[in-house]
């Protein structure tokens, strides 16, 4: 690939957001007005619990930078409990990509309620950023889905 | 040992306890024992093996053999009893139907590490006083016993039999194993040298399934890795990120239920260190939440189970080691 | 082959003045399986809507994708369109272009490109979008209240008078609850049983109202419109359906030494009892664990002196089934056991009391008639000392970690009256925060300081020391003075916090309702929902929610009626279709979807499979009851084998939106 | 307002000072109240605001006899105590102020005076 001196890297974002806390504080974000990069894309799912390991390898896979997961606040999942599961298996599925020596930022699980959508989208500006500072995603890139 | 295994599966069949015996018999090479299903006392006396080469763990062949009739005899070893244990917590082996015998477990012996010393055309092996006596079809070859202990068996945690009709020998105890060292290894080194490591070992991987064919964790109907449908099958490894994808899936999908068996990387023809990869999600529960021992019993929830509403948020893996 | 409609919103300018929505529509309608794609000014306006409408029925469509505001905004708008001409409404996708997109971003080629691509995983996604119907179940109605305090009551009372048969299950000989043991209510001061009793009478004569005392519930079956419920009749030894409540037997029972649990344990009772003169039901029990006939088989004086012939010792637990379409849990409170805050002195002195026992000390039908006596000596106490927040706001380790809300109030009832009533005892109330907010509340407050001189001084007791003359030495701080004072009182009266009952926790786990970490239950959502559970068909009322006062009690009790009732009218319930289903061919039984299930959804059948090899096999299934499943996607992850997918949100759906966007 | 010596006597003590809600069952439950000049709870809500030399300079210090009625009964496990026993060591800690000078000595000196008190103001000699 041939890297433009003159651009910026812009990586790509894919941001799973939980239809009731997450979604819902991104739209309030849009509602107030806030800015965040258009590096993120963001998927719909009824609870960050649904969100499957699968989905995160495959986002990186065809080409993602980023993955970032947002859910309810534990204890305010929609679902009493989901957001609890979520946290366990980002916990673990994160670690072992550390271990596998996948940079450890490409990755991030937040919590964003409904009403938080400064926060929401001050945390994607920010994920941004850090993923920015990293570059493209190698370690973990189907070679055959490389843009070209 | 072998013959007072002989000597149980005989009677336990004529007193029609069992109508079955799974254990071992030779391959084609002294040191090549695969598990196998007897049906009567002549095939047990012809061919039923029990030595140090008997490594294998028989508790996977039970999710099939105690759905069939009657009862079956199987020999475990301390370690299997945790596989077993955690196969009747999925509900995957029928556990009336099993007649369980304890026996002592290794160190077992790693034919790969014999050959390494260079010695070949073996044709059976003697432990005397911790040198192993190796008699070969040149003449009789000797290295130290503890230099072919298989690895899983150097890095034993447990020498007790967590599930058992009756024992043969005595019980023994859960032991402090220093089986995290390595995974310990790893973490401390950088990213780039943990994604070097792993790019070396991984990049080996020939997806011949022997991993997910033996791990007794592995026992799904049908495996996602098959299955058009899921968005991940594959059959064979066509670059760097399916050799990942395939590890990382299986791993964390044995994750809470693995219970350090050390089968796949015992099978691995390859010698990747998969087991690592397993160790690394234990040595993670443990830290995070709790110590977890998989197939320790029958009741508790698997890790990914459960929570506590106090769990460790996901961001402890960025504030912590080596980046 | 897929027919797919693509309609981009301009949303006035919101939309349009960033993203070139043209651009969008053109760009779109390349994608596969596309063969329309429009924009309109106002998509979510009657005439946008109609072209919506006439594009499914002209072009056929299988499936549209709106690109407009976001789906939490207009989603149903466009399904309920599409169903109105003929498309199942799930075959709708919304690309959110104006919230996450127009509105985030100032460049108008960035959005535009942006747009598209959420657009592009819309398109993605409805091609793999199935038609789903949702299904329907039917609605038992009769309502279940657990729970017999003022908070089941008025529930039972609420859902009665819509008509709808309710049984009322009290684990206790008698309703009536917390409240039938306090004298006066606040801020008014009137009588507690002037307004209780005739709450109790009513539910027991009404025809739709079925009492079970001295019951609990033993085992919880089905789901929301069709539990199955075991109640446990408890043995009282006495037929209810005889006993006319004449109370001959309790004034004949020989044993007089039992702690009267009523009058928390200030004096004794027979060991065949009724709780209190207005008990509902009015009917004897006897208690085995005194009971000499029980004991030593010699005895029998309450069935020789029963002219009805009630009295059965053989008698045994009872279990009955019931079918409930609603269940209502007010298991209501109590205070804390005060046994580790020996600085108290509670258990070295009986004139150190609980609040709960001053309200039986000071009753009418208490232990000494209504005279405010020490229960040590009997004598009138000249100096009362009260202690706010006992076990309440503490640190974990140390007691509650919560405000328990009704404590100032009551305190300040207490030493009002008291000092009405005996204006020659000084009253002293220790306090942290008073925290008065209700109507009517502060200004009783302020009459206790006001009108009634109620010495209220800001600090704590340290240490409450019983003196060997009989008085008590209490030593607090006085934060304000900047003092350390030594108070000899004759009486302390302690605030205990409350705590919810024990029974409620074993109860939640039949329930597969939530529980908070003080094992309050927990409301569906603390503002919007707080009267319902988050299992479906099971509703919170009084203080298992959280601490509650009586107004605040009876108001969420007749709002868990209401919501009882808005359930129960249904001949069924509308099941949301995007829930999630297990494909049985790769089940394999392993139970783990069950475990991080929070409404018990799923359940294991043994079914027959034909295996390849013409054999049969029976293996152990999973089965999600779709009226139960909420569809939120756990066990879709939980489950190794991929067997379990989400409707509305499939592996494969999700996938492809996330090929879309990372192309 | 002296931000380090707030957060050596936050550190040393290992209290959390903003757990306190300010119910002063901690001077409530006081052996010494009276002795000193400033007490339990004062002791925490100055620490939080800062105030830790006025402390220091206080013979309060030194009248705690270090029973822990207030660690064992604050409802908040805030522990007064190791806050007054932080302070202490401030005091102790600090070069100069408190050490006594030689010629002081001998004038202190009596018969009823133990020998380990002679001892230890040497040890606190200036340097």
């Amino acid at each position: 690939m041939q890297v433009n001196e003159n651009k910026e890297f812009q990586p790509l974002i894919v941001a799973f957001c939980c239809n009731w806390c997450s979604y819902a504080g991104a739209d309030l974000a849009g509602t107030n007005r806030l800015n965040y990069p258009d590096n993120i894309k963001i998927i719909r799912v009824p609870c960050s619990c649904r969100v499957n390991p699968m989905f995160i390898l495959r986002a990186f896979q065809r080409g993602a930078d980023g993955v970032i997961l947002c859910g309810c606040h534990p204890g305010d999942c929609h679902y009493t409990s989901g957001n609890y599961f979520t946290r366990r298996r980002m916990t673990l599925l994160f670690s072992m990509l550390d271990f596998l020596g996948i940079e450890r930022n490409r990755t991030r699980v937040e919590w964003v309620s409904a009403a938080e959508g400064a926060k929401f989208a001050a945390t994607m500006n920010e994920f941004t950023e850090a993923v920015k500072k990293l570059g493209p995603n190698r370690r973990l890139e189907d070679l055959r889905c490389r843009k070209q | 040992m072998q013959e007072a295994m002989i000597n149980k599966a005989k009677q336990l069949l004529s007193e029609g306890v069992v109508n079955r015996v799974i254990g071992w018999k030779r391959g084609e090479f002294a040191y090549d024992i695969t598990p196998a299903v007897f049906e009567n006392a002549e095939e047990i006396e012809k061919s039923f093996v029990y030595d140090d080469f008997t490594a294998a763990n028989v508790s996977k062949y039970l999710v099939k053999e105690s759905k069939k009739d009657g009862k079956i005899l199987a020999f475990l070893k301390p370690c299997d009893t945790y596989s077993f244990n955690q196969l009747i917590k999925e509900h995957r082996i029928i556990r009336e139907n099993v007649y369980i015998v304890g026996i002592p477990g290794g160190p077992k012996l790693d034919a790969e590490k014999i050959k390494a010393k260079g010695i070949t055309g073996i044709l059976g092996v003697k432990n005397e006083n911790y040198t192993l006596k190796i008699d070969t079809i040149y003449g009789e070859e000797t290295m130290p016993f503890y230099e072919a202990v298989l690895d899983k068996c150097a890095s034993c945690k447990s020498k007790k039999h967590v599930i058992y009709d009756e024992l043969i020998g005595e019980d023994g105890d859960t032991l402090d194993s220093n089986r995290f060292d390595m995974v310990e290894k790893l973490e401390n080194m950088t990213a780039q040298e943990r994604y070097d490591f792993w790019r070396s070992q991984l990049s080996k991987c020939i997806r011949c399934n022997a991993c997910r064919n033996v791990c007794p964790a592995c026992t799904c109907e049908k495996c996602v890795f098959d299955n058009p449908d899921s968005g991940i099958e594959n059959k064979a490894p066509s670059d760097s990120f399916e050799e990942n994808m395939f590890h990382i899936i299986r791993a964390f999908h044995v994750a809470g239920r693995c219970t350090d068996c050390g089968e796949c990387s015992r099978v691995c023809p390859q010698n990747i260190p998969l087991h690592l990869l397993n160790r690394k999600f234990i040595k993670d529960i443990n830290t995070f939440y709790g110590e977890f021992q998989a197939g320790e019993d029958i009741t508790s929830l698997a890790p990914l189970n459960e929570f506590k509403q106090n769990d460790c948020e996901a961001n402890i893996i960025h504030e912590r080691g080596v980046e | 082959m897929q027919r797919i409609g693509v309609f981009v919103c301009h949303c006035g300018t919101n939309i349009a003045a960033t993203i070139d929505v043209k651009a969008v529509a053109e760009t779109l309608s390349k994608e596969p399986g596309v063969i329309v794609s429009q924009d309109y000014q106002y998509m979510c306006s009657e005439s946008g809507q109609n072209l919506v409408k006439n594009a499914i029925k002209e072009h056929n469509l299988t499936g549209v994708v709106v690109c407009s505001c976001s789906p939490r905004m207009h989603e149903n708008t466009f399904r309920k369109a599409a169903a109105s001409a003929g498309l199942n409404p799930y075959l709708v996708e919304i690309a959110n272009i104006r919230e996450q997109c127009s509105w985030i971003h100032k460049d108008i080629a960035s959005a535009t490109e942006k747009a598209i691509i959420l657009g592009k995983a819309a398109v993605a996604k409805v091609h793999l979008n199935a038609p789903l119907t949702a299904g329907e179940s039917p609605v038992v109605k009769r309502a279940l209240v657990i729970g017999g305090g003022i908070a089941g009551i008025q529930t039972a009372l609420d859902i009665a008078e819509a008509g709808f048969d309710v049984d009322i299950v009290e684990k206790n000989p008698t309703i009536g609850g917390k409240m039938a043991q306090i004298d006066k209510t606040f801020p008014t001061l009137d009588c507690a049983a002037c307004i209780l009793t005739p709450k109790m009478v009513e539910a027991s004569q009404n025809e739709h109202i079925t009492i079970h005392s001295f019951s609990e519930i033993s085992d919880v079956k089905g789901f929301v419109g069709n539990f199955t419920v075991t109640i446990k009749k408890k043995a009282r030894f006495v037929d209810e359906t005889k006993c006319t409540g004449c109370g001959l037997c309790t004034e004949k029972c020989p044993m007089k030494k039992v702690p009267n649990e009523f009058n928390m344990g200030l004096d004794n009772r027979s060991a065949i009892y009724i709780p209190f003169a207005q008990a509902v039901p009015k009917v004897a029990t006897i208690d085995p664990n005194y009971c000499m006939m029980m004991k030593t088989g010699k005895c029998g004086i309450c069935s020789k002196v029963c002219s009805a012939g009630a009295i059965d010792y053989k008698q045994q637990d009872q279990y009955i089934e019931q079918k409930y379409g609603a269940i209502v849990v007010a298991t209501g409170f109590n205070p804390i056991n005060l046994d580790k805050y020996d600085e108290f002195a509670y258990n070295q002195c009986p004139d150190v009391v609980t609040s709960l026992e001053l309200e039986r000390l000071m009753n009418a039908a208490g232990p000494n008639g209504g005279t405010l006596l020490r229960p040590s000596d009997k004598t009138h106490p000249h100096k009362i000392v009260f202690v706010q927040c006992v076990g309440s706001r503490c640190d974990d380790s140390k007691g509650k970690p919560y405000c328990s809300k009704i404590c100032c109030m009551y305190t300040a009832k207490h030493a009002m009256l008291i000092r009405e009533k005996y204006p020659d005892t000084e009253v002293y109330v220790f306090y942290i925060d008073v925290r008065t907010p209700g109507k009517n509340f502060d200004e009783f407050y302020r009459r206790a300081v006001e009108q009634y001189n109620v010495h209220y001084i800001k600090g704590m007791v340290g240490k409450v020391t019983p003196r060997s003359d009989g008085k008590i030495d209490v030593q607090a701080s006085d934060l304000l003075a900047n003092e350390q004072l030594h108070i000899d009182a004759d009486m302390v009266v302690l605030a205990a916090a409350i705590e919810p009952d024990k029974t409620a926790r074993p109860l939640a786990t039949m329930l597969t309702t939530q529980m908070d970490t003080n094992d309050f239950f927990t409301e569906a959502h603390p503002k919007l929902r707080p009267v319902e559970s988050a299992t479906a068909g099971i509703f919170l009322s009084g203080a298992c929610q959280g601490p509650k006062d009586i107004p605040e009690t009876v108001a969420q009790a007749s709002a868990a009626a209401a919501k009882a009732i808005g359930l129960l009218v249904k001949n069924s319930i509308t099941c949301n279709p995007c829930v999630a289903h297990s494909n049985e061919l790769m089940c394999n039984g392993c139970s783990s979807c069950e475990k991080v299930c929070p409404y018990g959804a799923i359940t294991y059948i043994d079914k027959e499979f034909k295996m390849p090899d013409r054999t049969v096999a029976i293996r152990r299934v999973a089965s999600v009851n779709p009226a139960v499943c909420q569809g939120c996607g756990a066990c879709t992850v939980a489950c190794p084998s991929g067997a379990m997918d989400l409707n509305g949100f499939s592996n494969s759906q999700i996938i492809a939106e996330v090929d879309a966007i990372c192309k | 307002m002296n931000k380090n010596l707030k957060e050596q006597v936050l550190r040393s003590s290992g209290v959390n000072v903003l757990k306190c809600m300010r119910c002063g069952k901690c001077s409530g439950t006081c052996p010494s109240y009276d002795e000193m000049e400033y007490h339990p709870h004062q002791f925490v809500y100055m620490v939080e605001r800062g105030d830790i030399e006025t402390l220091m300079n206080s013979k309060s210090i030194y009248k705690c006899l270090t029973c822990f009625a207030c660690v064992d009964r604050c409802p908040r496990n805030v522990e007064p105590a190791k806050v007054v026993e932080a302070v202490r060591l401030a005091a102790v800690r600090q070069q100069g102020n408190n050490h006594m000078n030689p010629n002081q000595i001998p004038e202190m000196l009596d018969d009823d005076m133990p020998q380990q008190a002679i001892v230890t103001a040497f040890r606190k000699y200036i340097k």
